[in-house]
Order: C-alpha cells, then structure tokens, then sequence
C-alpha cells in the first residue's frame, strides 16, 4: 500500500511501503515496480528498491542496521515484557497480542534501544518497530525510552529517537497514557544534562507519541514518506465534518507549518545524523 | 433492568412536581415523596450494578455539571485569564485566579458548555493548541508565583481539526505536560467528568490525581476502542469495560489517589454536594502538599511519574525459547 | 479626536479623549459631548464625562489618583533627567523638548513611581505619561521601570504597569533600544523573586515598549477604548499595501488573539485590580 | 564630489574589464590597472568623508554580502533547523547549527536575498512572530546545550503586517530579548547589514555585540525619522547623522563593543576579507568568553544591560526652580 507518491514528477521513488514483510522471506516483492529483490541485497541500499526507488518497510533491526555503523551496535534493550494490568480482551486476549507481536518481529516489544555509532558518532539509539502492535507506546516503551535517555545521560552521548507509532498502546489504558508524562519527565532530566536529543519521525509519528517525547527533541527530521499527526483524518473528518488538504499530515505539511527541522530521504538520514552529530561533537562552554 | 431511561424519566417527573408545588403551590406532596422514594429505590438498584458504560453515561450526562459550574462552587472567587499570547483565546480550556479556602491558586479546567450554542462555541470542552498554550502560560504563573496548580478534567479529547494539526496540536500538548510537571508548587487534578486521552493528561500530570466517583478517564473513547480493536460499534459497551476507565479500577491501578464519592443519582443530582466534596478533598491534599519542602515535592513528582507502569523483567534465555 | 466609538450601540461611552488637556484649566470641555465639565467634579468620576460617559485623557498623576486609595500613594520616582547622548537636534534640541515636556507635565520624564495601596493592597505603581514626547521610553524611563521592579522585590509587593507609551525615544538613539533588554532582564530578577506582575495597557501601548517590558506580565489588562500593536497602521499600509481590518490594534483585536486577559471599563480598572490583588493575597507555596 | 553612483559605474566599469580579460582572453591588463587605480583613488576620497547617510547606503547597499553568504564564509559548516513548532517557519529568520575554530555553535541570522524573488520571499529580512519564535527556539538549543550562540543582524525591522500583529509579534520579540538573555552559555552579536530596531535588538542581545564598519544600528529608519520628526522627507540624511547609526558613534556610546573594519569600498567589494574580519573577532571574543565561568559570564550579562543608558541624577528642588 503506497502512502507518499509525487504523482506530478512521476516520481518512483517517493513510494513508500508501510505493510511489514515476513522476516522469513529471502525475496521480496516491491510494491511500487513488482520487481522481486534479494533481501541481502535491499540491506545494502538501505531497504530502497535498487529498480524504482520505492521505500521498503523497515524493522527496528534493518532500521538500525541502515543508521549504524557496521558491528558497532550494542543491543541494549531491557529485559522487559508488557504486564496485562486491565486483563484486556478484545477479539483476543492481550498477552496472546504481544505474545503474537514477539513471535513476529522477534522483539520483546514495540522498541529496541542500542549503543552504537553513527558516522563515528557514539549514541544511544531508540527505534521503534511499527509491526509490534502498531508501533504502540504502552509501559515496555516508555519505560525503555526512559532507560535509553538515563543510558544516553551516563554514557554523556546524544539520544536519537526513531519514531514509528500509532500512538498510545490502548490495550493498557490509562497507564499507557501515563508513558506521556513519564517520558516528558525524563526528556528534561536529558535536556538539564545538557545531552543533545535527535527525533526522527518515520512512518507514522502519531498520537500520543508525538504528543509527548516525540515532539520534545532538540532537532527533528522527517523522513520522506512519512505521516505526522496528533489526529487520524477519519476521526478529523467525522469529528469535523472537515474536508482535509491533500498534502494533510505528510511531512512536507508538517514542513511547512515549522514542525520539524528537515524531510530528509532515506538514502540521505544516515549521513545527515551523521552531520549533525559532528556538529554538536566538540567543545562546549563549561563555564 | 433499570436503565438510565427509566431513570431519567423518574426524575424529570419528580422535577416537574417540585417545580409545581413550589410555582402554583398546588398540595402534591405526598405524591411527591412517593415519587421520591420511587427514584431513589431505583437509583440504588441502577447504581448497585453500574457497568462501566453506564458511567460513560453518567460522565456524558448532559445535565452534569459543567467546568465553570463548577469552579464557582469550589472556589471562592475566579478570575478569569484569557488568551495564549499568541494564537487567541480557546474557551474549550479555561482557567485564571482563584481562592481555596483562604489561599491563592490557579485554576484549569475544560469547559463542555450546556446549551448547544455554548457546545458549539466551547466545542463540547475539545481544546486546541491555543488552549494547551493557555495552559502551559498558566501554569507557569502558578511557577513563578508559587501558587498551587489545580486543573478539573472534562473533555472527550484535543480538538481533531485542521487548524488543530496545523498548529502543532501534538506539540502544544506536549509542552503542557512538561510545564505542568516542572511547575514549582503544589499540583492538584481532579478529573470531574471525561478524561479523554492525551486532551486530558496534558493537564492532569498533577502531584495528586482524584477523579469523581463516575467520572472516567481513558486512552481512548469506547466507541473508538469498539471500531478500531473490535472493528464493530455494537462492542462499545464491551470496550468500556475492558478500557478499565472508572474510578475504582483506576485506583486500584494506582493511577489516581482517590475516588471522590458522588451523591446517589450521579453529581448532576446535586451539584452543590458534589462541589464541597471536590473542596474538602483538593484542601486536604493541597494541605498535606504545603507541609513539603519543594526538592521533596518534585522528587516525589519524579518518583510518581517515572515509575509509572507496568511490566515485568524476564530472563531473555528463556523469553526465547517461550515463543 | 476619538479613536474609540461604537458606532453600532451608538454608545457614547466608548469614546476616547487622546489629546491632554493644559494642567492649568479648571474647566474642560468633553470633546464627545461639547458639555463644560469642573475637573475636580471629572477627577472624582475616573476622568469619565458625568453627561455622556466618554473617557477623557489622563495624566500619570490623574490615573495614580484614579486607581490607588486616597492619600496612599508615595511618589518614588527617581530624580533622574535624560541626558542628550547623541546630541540630537530635529526642529529643536533634545533637551529643549524635554524641559518644555517637563514644564508641560510636572514630571521628570513619561514615567511616574509610587508606592501605593489598590483597594487595601500595597503595590509599586509605575504609570507612563503619554504627555511626555509620547510617552517613549528612553534611558529614564527604562531606569525608572527598574527601579520600580527592584523596589517591588525589595519591598515584596506586586509591581504594576499602566503602559502609555509610542515606543522609543528616538532622540536617544540604539540607547533607547537598549531599554528593551533592560527592562526585560530586571522582569526576569522580577520572576525568579516570585514578584507578581500586572500590566494594564492604555492608550496607546506599541513599539518598543509593548516589544519588551509590556508583553512580560503575568496578568495584563486593556482599558476599553486602547490601541495595542507594535507596527504604526501608516507603516503597515505603506510597507504591505495591506487593507487594515476595522478593528485593527484595538483591545478587542487583541484579546481575541489572546494578547491580554481583559478588557475593562476605565470605571472598573481599580476594582478589578483590587480583585486581582486580593486573589494573589494570601498564603502562597513557600517550599 | 565623489557619489555613490560615479563609484559604482567605475566598479562595474572594472568589473566588465575582468570579465573581458578573463573570458575572451583579451588583452587588457593595463587598462584594468589604470581603472583599479583610478577606483582605489575615488574610493579613498568617497570613504574619506563618508557621512552617515552614505553608511545608511553601504548598509544597505544591493551587492552587500547577506546573513547566508557570510554564515558559509564566517563558519566550517553550516545546517539549517527550520520552524518554531508552532506557526510555521520563516526564511526572513534563519538559524541552525555551524561550526567555528572546531567547536560548535548555534546561529541565527537576518536573510535579507539578493534576487528580487529572494527579497520577495525573505521579505528583505523582515522577520515575523514565527521567525522570532525559531529565534527563540534555538536560543533554548544553545542554553540546553551550553553551545555559544552567534548572531548576524541584518534586517529593515521587525515585519510590519496585519497577520504579523495578529499573532503578536511584539509578545514574540519580547520572549527572544528575554531567551537570548538567559542563554547559559557565550552570546556574541554581529551587526552585518542594518540593526533595525526591535527586529534587530530581539536577536542582538549578547554578551558582546560587534559591528561591521559601515553597518548601521538605529532605533528608526532615517526616513521614519525624517516623517515624523522633521514631517520632511528631504530631511532623511540630516536625520541619519543624528541618529547615531553608525558604528564608530555607537562604539563611543559603549553600546557596541567593537568595530569590524571592511575592505576599502565596503563589505562587497571583499566578501572573503569580511567574512575573516567577522570569523577572527568572534574567536576572539568567544575565546574570552569561554574562559568565563557561568556565574561570572552571566553576572557580566547582567551588569552589562542593567546598567545602559545615559541619565544624570539632579536634585529636584533644584530642578523645579529650573523650569
Ligand atoms: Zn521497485
Ligand atoms: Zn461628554
């Protein structure tokens, strides 16, 4: 399913693919050329078609592999698993949901913290996965981002967060909600530490995601393709009775209206993390 | 079964007999007390099994009573501050100067409205950047002067619109989360009536979290939770009680501090009461706040919010060979 | 000449008196209505016509005498005189056009300082003369409105603003910009003192001075009848070729946009201040 | 006399001279060095009794180097962070982060443009509330992340427009002034182009403000002075004299710490030499700068805008008989 296409420029290569692939398949099927490509081989060019230029889906892990510099990433993820607080069961029991979620990506939940390098760049990297329950903040998210940014502040080394979420994990009420202000809270213990703090919103950055953490960065990048908004148009459109602009919520609006920084390609994030970790490394006024 | 038809019934016909005896002072009271007991003998069997659907009802009632009505009971005086500064002025979320018992606050609440022009014009209480921005300038009047923050949550959620987007609706509620828990006094949240998701938490990272007795507070609203996890509205009131969004299971989740009692019938059956619950409590907490020395304060803000959820450690070895 | 009329409710009240009268007059005639009105008989009514409502000019001392308790106010005002840094000479000499301001006003600058009691409440007073070049604020007035600040801190009462003001003192040149910073610092020792801070805008606040100091306060008030803005309309015609909205820079364009709390009746200014005090009054959070 | 226009056709008279020798390989070599003779000549005499309307001019003058051209000159490296996360971002207003002697710093900038459509998009470097707003943003990077930050004025003045006053710009301006003054880290200011008023006072509020040689730095434009104190348009370079605008006068009021000398002819005659000019004395002054402890660089701060201006204590009684 394509979110992003320049239909004017007959641009290939602005096609993004949001549904993940299975992690089994050595080949896979772009969605934009029909082409079919060796996965090692999409690996090496960052998960963009080598024939048209449409963007793959990304996991965590190939998300992180596409940012890092080679064998320098340290999995630091905690140990930690979603609880079952509310006992939530909608067509299927919460824990069998997550239970689901981890047979699939191999994640304990919808993140994965690493220290790694980038560019030559020492960081501690947050990424979230958008397979694991639609990339969903519940307790598991917010207390490894917090961990992340705590690890980021000993480590004296910028956090950079990948965003890739739906928004709140509803399947823990109101405790997912409170991954807002518990990950606000120690985005300002990070900022009094003086540690530099990169956002970069991939498909999708939404909800209550971008309504906490998310929005909080020192720097914010887009990537080209994604989808950037508190509100999703259909409850806009039946709230509102409102009729949507069509470049609504795509990072060229939120561009525009001076919600990030950049959209930047995917082909490009790498070096452009790279650039801006150059320029906050050196030194600062100690006074 | 009882149900709140019934019930609503009941009382519009006990309303009118008052409104009778009082006006054209006609002898109905017998009738009336007959009546009277009538309601509230259904009133306790409607309340004795009170689904969580039910108390998004009673939260959504529409004779509930609203922010304003009341901040001007609880408080002694208001005083009404408008404005962001810079966008205009949001009557979705309103706030200014108060009194309690003697001492200076600042108050915040969503406004809902009741007839339907103020519902329009308050957009039944859904805030927009403009109002989140009031918030955080608000919030850090109480800062800067020291005086303890009170915010009465009531809004199905932030305003999804356009403009809203356009404004970096997301953003401005996350400035407000983070002015409000670095506000340097005493913080006191009462969620009155609807706490819809992030629209509500902006204003209700307090140092104390009470909520009414059939007021709810949720991540998402229930027919939301109903379209988009059972993919079928007819699963509402299902998805009410599995969002755990009351008072006494928020509680028992830790996530709020105390279940303020409302009168048999729902606040709306006599606000006034309500109301002095709502002050008695925000002055006992606001008094046990005051008697903190302000590293203490905000350490225990800290405290509160950073270990807030829930998850287990595991052994990863063995997580593995579980999938 | 009006510059605030209601011409829909026809309502008389709503008109504005810009120009000052001479000290020495003891009758005036009420521009809206034409009716010769006895000044002390004005002076005990808020400056308000006692036949038609319309709001006349007030002087620094005649809105100290109008907002604070009757023999309460202490005249503070520093004994400062501007210097003529840059030698300036327009039509005339700089320090000629502040002795003829002083000689017209009685005052030393456009800025008056009292210490004072609102309806019972101790405050420093610090209200600006639009009589005096404009009411523009150079390097007295800048000082002046720091002292008044230092003083509210020293003293712990509330500071409060009557802004009058056409913006900066040409004739002191980039000195006059510099009590845009300065006066803003001292507000900042003003904040961190937990000193509150109420603004109340008359005709006219704009320019530098609304750039600055004016638009710091925690709480901020407009007479009816005001003009706020920072850009001159001639100026916006003339750079934009915009068509100004009817109701552009008055005080009901501003709240509007969210750029005071109020609007208030001349006749209500002094209660409602009161009415603010009293609610900042009280035991607040000492932790 | 020499005016400004003899100069500039003998400057595009050497500059086509150039062009030709290097184009088509003409042989022309010694008429240029009679020309450039010649134009070193006139410029010497034109420089040597620059009055301040002729600064005004230079100021302003169509081939000046602008805010980008002399960032990528003045700095390592130069990336650009856009928007104030709320109302959109403004062009008029730049900034981001740079590198300058190796160490990292944050910049902000007027962009005026050079070609008419830049000038028209940039609105020749008159910022509005979003572009104050960004200013403030970064500001909060380099105190967050104690980086120095470097600023280059260069604008008419703040954006005079109905939209701008809708969403306050004077609110704006003041909350810049007041982020620029609490910044934990080095601020230096530059006056590169024009220091027009509050527009430029927003972002010059540092702890060392310099200034190029034939920059101006004013609290009104000489024609907005000229209307409205001598109601005589002609009167616009007698008002530019009284002004004060220039940099030598400001550096004798102490408002600016130090003038940047250009290159004979103006910045535009020698973008490069400028650009070394500016990049020398900011390392200069952020090498003092750093060697300051927080405490002390914001003491110095403090002191430094407390106590400008120029008064004179009296006594009043004596005063009052003056009158
Ligand atoms: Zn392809
Ligand atoms: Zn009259």
């Amino acid at each position: 399913m394509p979110i992003w296409k320049d239909e004017k420029k007959k641009n290939r290569r602005d096609y993004v693919e949001v549904t993940p692939s299975r992690a089994e398949d050595l080949w896979l099927r772009c969605q934009s050329c029909g082409e079919l490509v060796f996965r090692k081989k999409l690996a090496q060019n960052s998960y963009i078609c080598p024939h048209c230029g449409a963007y793959f889906f990304l996991s965590a892990e190939e998300r992180i592999a596409s940012l890092v510099d080679e064998g320098s990433a340290a999995d630091v993820t905690a140990p930690l698993v979603a609880n079952d607080p509310l006992g939530f069961v909608d067509r299927k029991p919460y824990p069998d949901r997550v239970k689901e979620a981890q047979r699939e990506t191999g994640l304990l939940d919808a993140v994965k913290v690493v220290e790694a390098r980038i560019e030559g760049h020492p960081v501690v990297l947050a990424v979230m996965d958008f397979r694991f329950i639609g990339g969903s903040m519940g307790s598991v998210v917010g207390e490894e981002l917090c961990l992340a940014m705590e690890r980021a502040i000993e480590l004296g080394v910028p956090f950079v967060l990948v965003a890739a979420s739906g928004g709140a994990r509803v399947q823990e009420g109101v405790l997912s909600l409170m991954q807002m202000p518990k990950t606000v809270l120690v985005r300002g213990k990070l900022a009094r530490a003086g540690i530099p703090y990169i956002a970069v919103f991939t498909y999708p950055t939404t909800g209550g995601v971008l309504a906490s953490i998310a929005s909080l960065a020192d720097i914010t990048l887009a990537e080209r393709g994604t989808k950037i908004g508190f509100a999703g148009p259909r409850v806009i459109e039946q709230t509102t009775k409102e009729k949507l602009p069509p470049d609504f919520q795509t990072e060229d609006f939120a561009l525009a209206r001076g919600m990030v920084d950049r959209v930047v390609r995917r082909e490009e994030l790498r070096s452009e993390l790279g650039k801006i970790l150059s320029l906050l490394d050196g030194g600062r006024y100690g006074g | 079964m009882v149900d709140e038809g019934t019930l609503k019934a009941l009382e519009d016909k006990v309303a009118e007999l008052k409104r009778l005896i009082q006006q054209d002072g006609l002898e109905l009271s017998e009738e009336l007390s007959l009546l009277e007991r009538k309601l509230e003998e259904l009133r306790r069997e409607y309340f004795a099994k009170l689904s969580d659907w039910d108390r998004v009802k009673l939260a959504r009632h529409e004779r509930r009573p609203t922010g304003i009505e009341l901040v001007e009971k609880v408080f002694d005086d208001f005083y009404e501050l408008r404005g962001d500064r810079l966008l205009g002025d949001d009557q979705a979320l309103r706030g200014g100067l108060a009194k309690l018992g003697g001492k200076p606050v600042v108050v915040l609440f969503h406004q809902k409205g009741r007839t339907l022009e103020e519902q329009r014009r308050y957009r039944f209480g859904m805030a927009g950047p403009a109002g989140y921005r009031k918030a955080a300038r608000l919030m850090g009047i109480a800062d800067r002067l020291r005086l303890p923050l009170i915010s009465l949550v009531d809004t199905p959620g932030a305003y999804p619109g356009v403009e809203a987007e356009s404004h970096n609706i997301a953003g401005t509620i996350a400035r407000s989360i983070e002015t409000m828990l670095s506000v340097r006094a005493p913080t006191v949240a009462v969620i009155v009536g609807e706490g819809g998701s992030g629209g509500a938490v902006a204003i209700a990272c307090a140092d104390r979290v009470l909520m009414l007795e059939y007021a709810i507070y949720s991540v998402i609203s229930p027919e939301g939770a109903a379209a988009i996890l059972w993919k079928d509205q007819k699963a509402t009131p299902k998805a009410a009680e599995a969002l755990g969004l009351s008072a006494p299971k928020l509680r028992a989740l830790g996530v709020i501090d105390e279940v303020l009692p409302e009168p048999l019938g729902g606040a709306h059956t006599d606000p006034d009461a309500t109301a002095d619950t709502i002050r008695e409590a925000l002055m006992r907490h606001l008094d046990e706040l005051f008697s903190l020395p302000l590293d203490e304060l905000l350490a225990l803000r800290y405290k509160r919010y950073r270990d807030v959820g829930s998850y287990r450690e595991i052994e990863t070895g063995s997580f593995l060979q579980d999938l």
